[in-house]
């Protein structure tokens, strides 16, 4: 004062490490060891291969509607290498990739998108959230667990995952202020793909990045090249590290792009060029990193091959499990409470009677037939 | 007259109305371009440009606030939520703000808009895609909250619902938007909100049903004629609140009879209050206990399941015979 | 034995909890230093330092959905909502996440919570500040919802609620706050949620409530027994999810007459619900209407008006004698 | 990219005219009407005498719960003075002085602390809101009636009011948001008094300045000294000059404090050191405001005397008509609809043979009695 522009104390870095032909920045190479390397390319490709194998189920009507994550697959698992089992996880639900190598069964991810609640159901030993549909709503749950380990005083973080879409909700807001406040150790990633189904990315906010609403809440951010597993990686990993030091959150704006549609449910036609995909298909993740692990003779021909076939006979047997799956009909009324109540256990009396009496099955439940 | 589906009909309704008022528009995401996931925005960004269609950012609470504020302001808003689960986001706007206005302002301002979102299960959708929220929306006085069953009252009410003066929450059901297809007249027609519909007339039993259900209950009808030479009235309420008392007790009164059927769970809802007002002007009428064929008092299964929650024309007719039978 | 207030009780069963066990937190809205507006959460920071009762920013759905993420991470929060009112900006996350965690996890997960918050009208409060929400959330399957009615129970309602695997929806009728006093013991106790009390033994009719009302029911009681021989029973809910149907339909097949007392808008009520399980269960025993003693199907009147609006015992009383007399 | 620090667009700038002592900096002090100047004070003085008839019927028990806005009358004045009746004005609950100025009467305000709903009605002619109390949900009922503004092609603009704590409610950010995207002709206030409740400033947001939020939003942003009237005016005239022009929003921050009690209800000892309101008192908005006017030689004593001696007869008057007020009292059925049910007239017999049957009335409905 009296009339002056402030500075802002807050900063936002952008980082690539990858550039889409593969050439690397070798100053900002991260070193990570082969066996790493090669995994990771492993899990990208599963997930690539386990959209394949999905779209294909909902085209049979074998499972229900199903999202893609495919051109993605960097921007969540970048992040999910950086963290470990003890740390949670919060998936929205474009983050396959990321779920896959946390050690979600791909049988149980099919169960959720053919309308199990088995496939919400966490694999024992991971601190994993499913799959989270209401947009944004899980990053007050996921701040909410990180309180959890900072009161509890372990040196464990939560990463949180919500697309650019979600950023406009309140629950965003709220729950990146609460986070901000406590220095909660936090770390959120903005998966941007341009578009909340027809919503395009400049029509979503009028900011002219997502990583400095960071701004908001007074802390840093990155925006990275999410189509760059190893930009992904060094943000998550300098991210990671500041929450587990106690510095507290860090909002991670993550630039990719849907290759695909929004779900087996939508039609792209309406709402976006075919030449803005063109644009971006060369920048798919999986291309870039493979001409990396190329160069750096991790990967061959031969190699990609026994991927995947690898990968594909996982995929049989995952959609066999999946679709040898027999719900109860009537287990619903058993998880509404620790203890079923005595008005659901009428209900559930109720509902078996019918059943049992000759009443048709009025549908089938299994996933095979759904 | 020409055939159309409910989806064809409510988009008629809107454009109708948009032709009449210029204080009309319509707001929600992927209204626009994409013209709603369902489609019932097809055509209106073409007819009407972005300032009358328009595409918003994903905030339900924005929306259904933004909306109020249009209303406040001498507009006609049209808002959607994209699906019944997301209508929850915007709760508090609808509560403190949409329903309040008219009475703590004295009648000085009021909130004419309506929020429309596609309502109920049956459709195979994920988690939060298959909700029935309308006990909730109807316990807060200064809400219409109406339900339409096919094409011709989708269209009417939805007509009726612009031009009302006051909030209306207007519930699509999505199961039954594509599912058949009805002749509505060409010229715009409306009907009162808040009256129920008899559809069909019988005498020995009374069903009282709404949205998709109606069918449900509309086939249990049939069952119980061919089968047990039951004659059922079936009462279509259209509306839940205001809630028409008057014709179900009409009909209770003379049959008796009555078997409540909707998707929506048990506990604290609609079918609890139709109970109550049976009882409070018809209880000497009764021969036997009412029935409620509902969702049970749990959250919908996932879809794999989700027909074994809905009530289905079988567990209407075994109540419906419980109830003959009592 | 100590004489208490419900505001001491809720506090001493909060103080007890924490003490036992140290991942119960309690966070909200000037829960710390200011010790609560209602100084329900007094000592609470001296006693258990800034980690374990929290100040938070003004933002609902971030209290009710960071309480339900440290659930989830295996913490006991209790957390307040200021006012009724206000819980509504928090109502998504706990319909969409804390009812649903259990059976959508197949019990894996599970969010053993509390949201506490005062609750009802009758202290002249300015708007939003006097809300009767409990239909709201009772429709929800998932949640229990308790409503306590005196010092003792609160207490023992608490720590029920606290010890809960599943998330409680705890509301204090604040207009009996620091209206009476009453005896409480020493040591801890519990009580069932879902257990509904017999206030008062009686065998002519069944009065059923709770909450501040229940005080309404107990005096219209005695004026029925001083002035028209009318010797009532009473209920106290005390929980409204689950609701005790066992006690409810025991004291209507013994007396015949029910009438039910609530402050919260009558349309599609607890109510309703009530009469709903009366008529599955024992309509053949009814001998008159039921009839609905409660506010009334508007906003509840800024508060200068506000006792116009909430049932007192003479409204008690006329719909007693109406029932008495069918 | 690869890795650098980015820039940001946006930006915020401070301002203050008047020091605490009431110097001004010519150079930034804006050019109004002198009968302009007195009538602001007047209204500010209307509005701190107001607050003490409100504290003191109170008291008495003759009016509810009372929230005084003492300290900050200039900045809710300074910004109703930029703007006219077609605007809109929508208040949070500290606006009294703004009110005052908008025209709502005195005895209207008081019948809302008094608890009747003629306190909440706007009076005719005015395109204002009533008191929210739902903290934070009024900024989306603006950001609604600016877009009508939009849409409509008027020239008129929305004036809003939050304080620092409504800044944490999901309501606020996405309110910004659509104000953002849509270039709406919003100028949101947020009256930062340092306190929400018990709550400071500083645990309210981890962000350094409250101004700062704007850039979460893409637009730029003011952070002026809200106890220096002339600071709100210049920030507000510029905001609504651009907002008037289709250049879209900005939120300003006034800095200010709550010089009294949150409400009647609360007890600040329990939370603040009276230190801390020492120090914010000699920079009270009205004691900069007199001595500048004093300057200027427009305020004298004997101009200050006559002036109280006005507006006591005001509020002698005002409370004359609150308390003469009568409400119905089965009028709340009326105002549900337009039309009343016919449920609701069934509801409205039955209590009205209740009230009419001897029914001792349970309370009084009059201001003066409750
Ligand atoms: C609260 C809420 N509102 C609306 C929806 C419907 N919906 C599902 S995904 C989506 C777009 C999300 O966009 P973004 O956050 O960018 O994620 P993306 O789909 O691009 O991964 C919408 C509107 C929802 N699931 N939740
Ligand atoms: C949504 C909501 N939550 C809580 C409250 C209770 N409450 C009233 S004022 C207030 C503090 C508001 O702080 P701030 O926004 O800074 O405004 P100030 O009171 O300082 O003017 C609170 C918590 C409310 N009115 N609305
Ligand atoms: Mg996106
Ligand atoms: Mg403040």
């Amino acid at each position: 004062m009296p009339r002056e522009t402030m500075t802002i104390a807050q900063k936002v870095e952008s980082i690539r490490i990858l550039s889409p032909d593969g050439t690397v920045d070798k100053k900002l190479e991260p070193k990570l060891p082969d066996e790493d390397l090669l995994g990771l390319y492993k899990t990208m490709l599963s997930s690539r291969l386990f959209d394949e194998r999905c779209f294909m189920l909902q085209r049979q009507g074998r499972i229900g509607t199903y999202g893609p994550t495919k051109g993605q697959e960097a921007a969540s698992l970048g992040f999910a290498y950086c963290i470990n089992n003890n740390d949670w996880f919060v998936p929205a639900f474009r983050e396959t990739a990321a779920m896959l190598y946390r050690g979600w069964p791909m049988s149980t991810i099919m169960l959720w998108w053919g309308g199990h609640e088995i496939g919400a159901t966490p694999p024992k030993g991971l601190n994993d959230l499913p799959i989270c549909v209401p947009v944004s709503s899980q990053c007050q749950l996921a701040m909410g667990i990180s309180w959890a380990q900072k009161l509890k005083k372990t040196k464990d973080v939560t990463l949180v995952f919500v697309g650019d879409g979600g950023t406009s909700e309140g629950d965003f807001h709220e729950a990146m202020n609460f986070a901000g406040v406590y220095k909660l150790p936090l770390v959120q990633v903005i998966q941007n793909n341009q578009w909340a189904i027809s919503i395009p990315r400049h029509a979503q906010t009028a900011s002219p990045t997502i990583a400095q609403k960071a701004i908001a809440y007074g802390f840093d951010a990155f925006q990275v090249d999410g189509n760059d597993i190893l930009a992904c990686i060094v943000a998550g990993q300098e991210a990671v590290k500041k929450a587990r030091e106690g510095g507290g959150p860090t909002i991670i704006e993550a630039i990719t792009y849907r290759l695909g549609v929004h779900t087996t449910a939508d039609d792209p036609k309406k709402y976006r060029k075919d030449e803005e995909v063109k644009e971006w298909e060369p920048k798919d993740p999986l291309i870039r990193f493979k001409a990396y692990l190329e160069k750096k003779k991790l990967l061959t021909d031969a190699v990609e091959t026994k991927l995947r076939e690898e990968i594909r006979l996982k995929l049989d047997e995952a959609t066999a499990v999946a679709e040898g799956y027999r719900a109860s009909k009537t287990e619903f009324f058993e998880y509404v409470y620790a203890e079923m109540t005595p008005e659901l256990r009428k209900q559930k009396a109720e509902l078996e009677e019918y059943l049992a009496h000759g009443a048709k099955p009025s549908h089938a439940n299994e996933l095979s037939r759904v | 007259m020409p055939q159309m589906t409910m989806v064809q009909a409510i988009n008629l309704a809107m454009k109708e109305a948009m032709r009449e008022d210029p204080n009309v528009v319509v707001l929600g995401q992927d209204v626009g371009q994409d013209e709603g996931v369902f489609r019932v925005t097809e055509g209106l960004l073409k007819e009407f440009g972005p300032d009358r269609c328009i595409d918003t950012p994903l905030a339900e609470a924005a929306i259904a606030g933004g909306t109020i504020g249009m209303a406040l302001a001498g507009m006609k808003p049209i808002c959607e939520m994209q699906f019944d689960g997301f209508s929850y986001q915007s709760l508090h706007q609808i509560e403190g703000h949409a329903r309040r206005f008219r009475n703590r302002t004295r009648g000085r301002l009021s909130v004419p808009m309506v929020m429309r979102f596609p309502y109920g299960g049956g459709i195979r959708a994920i988690e939060h895609h298959s909700e029935a929220p309308e006990a909730t929306y109807a316990h807060w006085a200064g809400l219409k909250v109406v339900l339409p069953s096919s094409p011709r009252n989708a269209r009417a009410l939805l007509r009726a619902a612009i031009l009302d003066p006051d909030p209306v929450i207007y519930m699509e059901p999505k199961a039954i938007y594509r599912a058949f297809r009805e002749e509505v007249p060409e010229a715009p027609e409306t009907m009162p909100i808040g009256k129920a519909r008899i559809a069909r007339a019988g005498k020995d039993m009374t069903i009282i049903s709404y949205a998709a259900s109606l069918r449900a209950a509309l086939e249990a009808a049939e069952t119980l004629e061919d089968e047990h030479r039951i004659d059922a009235e079936v009462i279509d309420l259209l509306s839940v609140s205001p809630l028409d008392s008057d014709t179900i007790n009409a009909s209770v009164r003379k049959t008796g009879r009555a078997v409540i059927v909707h998707e929506a769970p048990r506990h604290c809802s609609v079918s609890g209050e139709i109970v109550a007002r049976i009882v409070e002007e018809s209880l000497l009428y009764l021969e036997a206990p009412i029935k409620r064929v509902t969702g049970f008092d749990t959250a919908i299964p996932f879809f794999a399941n989700e027909l074994t929650y809905i009530p289905d024309a079988g567990r209407v007719v075994k109540a419906a015979l419980e109830t003959a039978r009592f």
